[in-house]
């Protein structure tokens, strides 16, 4: 019987490397994976890329992680914001090395990964300093910038409801980038806020299906 | 002079904005067009992060924690709205399926070039967010700024100075002003405020002004 | 107020021009927009090029509009089936161009044109004679070969549910290449089974939102 | 000498797919192996056309006109199975993430080349489907075959004659004499049927084996 769902956070965090390339859900705070990242904090793994729209808030999660000199680069699209201060100091600091994407490429060049595809041209980012360097074609007469793929190591996401197989739902506008990035890495862990019943889930309504998610961590205690 | 204030440039740039299009607001002043648009005339507003028809900000007490737009303020979903995840919100915006995209911005050219992200005196830690794929990808751009920045200096220019977000990708532009198409020959001007001069529209402009 | 449905098959076919690139939906006979096929046929365009899995069946439909001259090129991944009688009459008589595409290279170049994407690298048909005279790179270790977005004109699909928005729903494997084709072309035409309320749809459950849908042709008459 | 029957061929196959696996069965007699997996056993069959998680083919009075696999068959959906998009399903398919596919063919060669769309004599119009999506995508991918063609000429070769589908990705092939790995070394005999020898084995393959 396939049961995906995890005993523990250690279950949840088992084999994280380090050096790893980290895919982290979420928008602003919403649909974002915060019970993993205290996790992958207490977890220990070290030099990670983290993959992520900003760059975290405050001092808590992404933002801790990066206080404890844990993330040696970062690929995001909106690193900066009023709350941004933990990355701001590193980035000013020279201690954090920084790739922008645009948020489209970024989202693009995750899927790329998750659908086998090697890279992709794309006119976004044409004639600005995000393209510098890049190869670039006309194609129908229009120039276009090539961008490759973005493969995570371990992805970790915030799903609403999860089945043993792993098949998710998201809430409202915490689906955001959490079913592009569960396609794109080894390894995808979901804390999830309803564990429901194989069968709960109407087969037409799953967002994810489970064969993109490796572990289920259940916020709410127990399997039901 | 009487300069238009951030809600009646909001308003002027609504009632252009026909029934029926797909619309993409940028963050800041670009937000406010919503408000301007009667609820009764059906135009669909997209956020990047998934959501594809916002209603109004919701009263403080009924913000849902879980519905955002891309600014990060609550909204509501109206009626025949959906959600989209990630990869399907930016090919709506990449694809070409948006009728149109406000966006705010520090520079326009007479050739229709935008720089709205970085300026080059902050740019060590740059946050583009969804600007590139909006500026290339929806069908029209329109830009809503001041006419000039708070020191006085013009922000529709010749060239831009500040780090591009797109190439010759800007329709119109909405000032305090002015209001002003982007054509073949430049900056051509649509309608000025009340009591603005060409004179002084003139000297708060970097670029030729073609008047009809 | 948008309104999406139409009133009669003349409107749903309206501004369709000699030449256009097709892409038709369905699976099979499943999601298969036959009812539409049915009004192109009765439209008149000619000299169509069809994107579609298969190259149809029987006297009918697609077979139908190729039995009366009325397709010069079909682009698809499975032209062969025991009831492919039309088409290959024509192909053997040399009277219709044939482009054969991997089944997921056909829909990802389809999904490129719907988002943006001028062309892409993927290792599928490398080596193989589909992959003649295209050009390759290495990407990551892998061979790869570039594919370029394959755009349409019109899109003919099938429904399940469909709100004047033209948000929609599919049923079962009705779904298929029905919602990638509806982000490809100028204009996307749906049959639907059923017409309902604005707002009876699920907002998380919407597969297509009304952004890629032009007109929604009912199936069953009236609307809700 | 005893050979496999086709059953048989697909149970051995069967046996060797542990739980959990995703799999894809091509159209033709790799669709048998999944009737011969207990449905206790949770292996999670996948197919083209945006479904994941197909079940056994409903009785004649029970079939769905909706519901069909790749080879247009009617089947079932079982429970905490789901509907994708051709666009999701093959991201599935080539983005790596099937565990397994089983495809019949004309050749395989030693070296895993794989040939099973097209045959020299009929490829006016042939017809690809997702073999190719399948052969270059999957985790592995296995053959099942008969081990010679009809009139007897030998499908396990050194070099396909046919049209390839895919360059070096079979690692395994089930025939109804053998079972055989495909190593850097060339075929490497797992198991034959009870009664084939090894000198009827090397007669009917035109390449190497090697024999543990």
């Amino acid at each position: 019987m396939i049961d995906k769902t995890v005993a523990s956070m250690a279950d949840a965090m088992a084999g994280i490397q380090d050096g790893s390339i980290i895919l982290l859900g979420g928008f602003g705070a919403v649909g974002q994976p915060d019970t993993l990242l205290d996790g992958l904090i207490e977890h220990g793994a070290r030099n990670l890329t983290i993959v992520a729209n900003n760059a975290g808030a405050h001092r808590v999660g992404l933002a801790r992680l990066m206080e404890m000199r844990r993330v040696g680069r970062i690929v995001c699209s909106f690193p900066r914001s009023s709350s941004s201060v933990i990355f701001e100091e590193l980035y000013r600091a020279g201690e954090i090395e920084l790739e922008i994407v645009p948020q489209g490429t970024l989202s693009e060049r995750i899927r790329a990964a998750g659908a086998g595809i090697g890279g992709f041209y794309t006119p976004t980012a044409v004639g600005t300093k995000l393209a510098d360097g890049k190869e670039m074609r006309e194609i129908d007469g229009r120039m276009m910038v090539l961008e490759t793929a973005l493969h995570g190591d371990v992805a970790l996401l915030e799903a609403w409801q999860a089945d043993r197989w792993g098949n998710l739902t998201y809430n409202k506008s915490g689906r955001n980038f959490n079913p592009v990035m569960a396609m794109a890495a080894k390894t995808t862990i979901v804390q999830a806020h309803h564990i429901v019943k194989l069968g709960q889930l109407d087969p037409e309504h799953i967002i994810t299906p489970g064969i993109f998610v490796d572990r289920i961590y259940p916020l709410n205690g127990a399997a039901a | 002079m009487t300069l238009w204030t951030r809600t009646e440039m909001a308003a002027r740039a609504a009632a252009d904005i026909p029934e029926g299009w797909y619309v993409n607001l940028g963050i800041g002043m670009p937000t406010m067009v919503a408000d301007q648009v009667s609820a009764d005339r059906e135009v669909i507003f997209h956020s990047e992060n998934g959501v594809l028809g916002t209603g109004p900000a919701p009263a403080p007490e009924d913000a849902d924690p879980w519905l955002i737009n891309a600014g990060k303020q609550h909204v509501t979903l109206r009626t025949g709205g959906s959600y989209v995840s990630h990869s399907d919100s930016f090919a709506i915006i990449r694809g070409g399926h948006l009728d149109l995209c406000v966006l705010g911005a520090f520079e326009v050219a007479e050739n229709g070039d935008v720089a709205n992200w970085a300026t080059s005196e902050n740019d060590t830690a740059p946050a583009v967010g969804g600007a590139m794929d909006l500026a290339a990808g929806a069908k029209r751009l329109w830009v809503l700024m001041e006419h000039t920045t708070k020191d006085g200096r013009p922000k529709l220019v010749q060239r831009c100075g500040n780090p591009l977000t797109a190439l010759a990708c800007v329709k119109r532009v909405y000032t305090n002003m002015a209001v002003l198409d982007i054509t073949e020959a430049g900056f051509s001007v649509v309608e000025m405020a009340p009591g603005v001069t060409r004179e002084a529209l003139i000297a708060a402009t970097q670029a030729e002004l073609i008047f009809q």
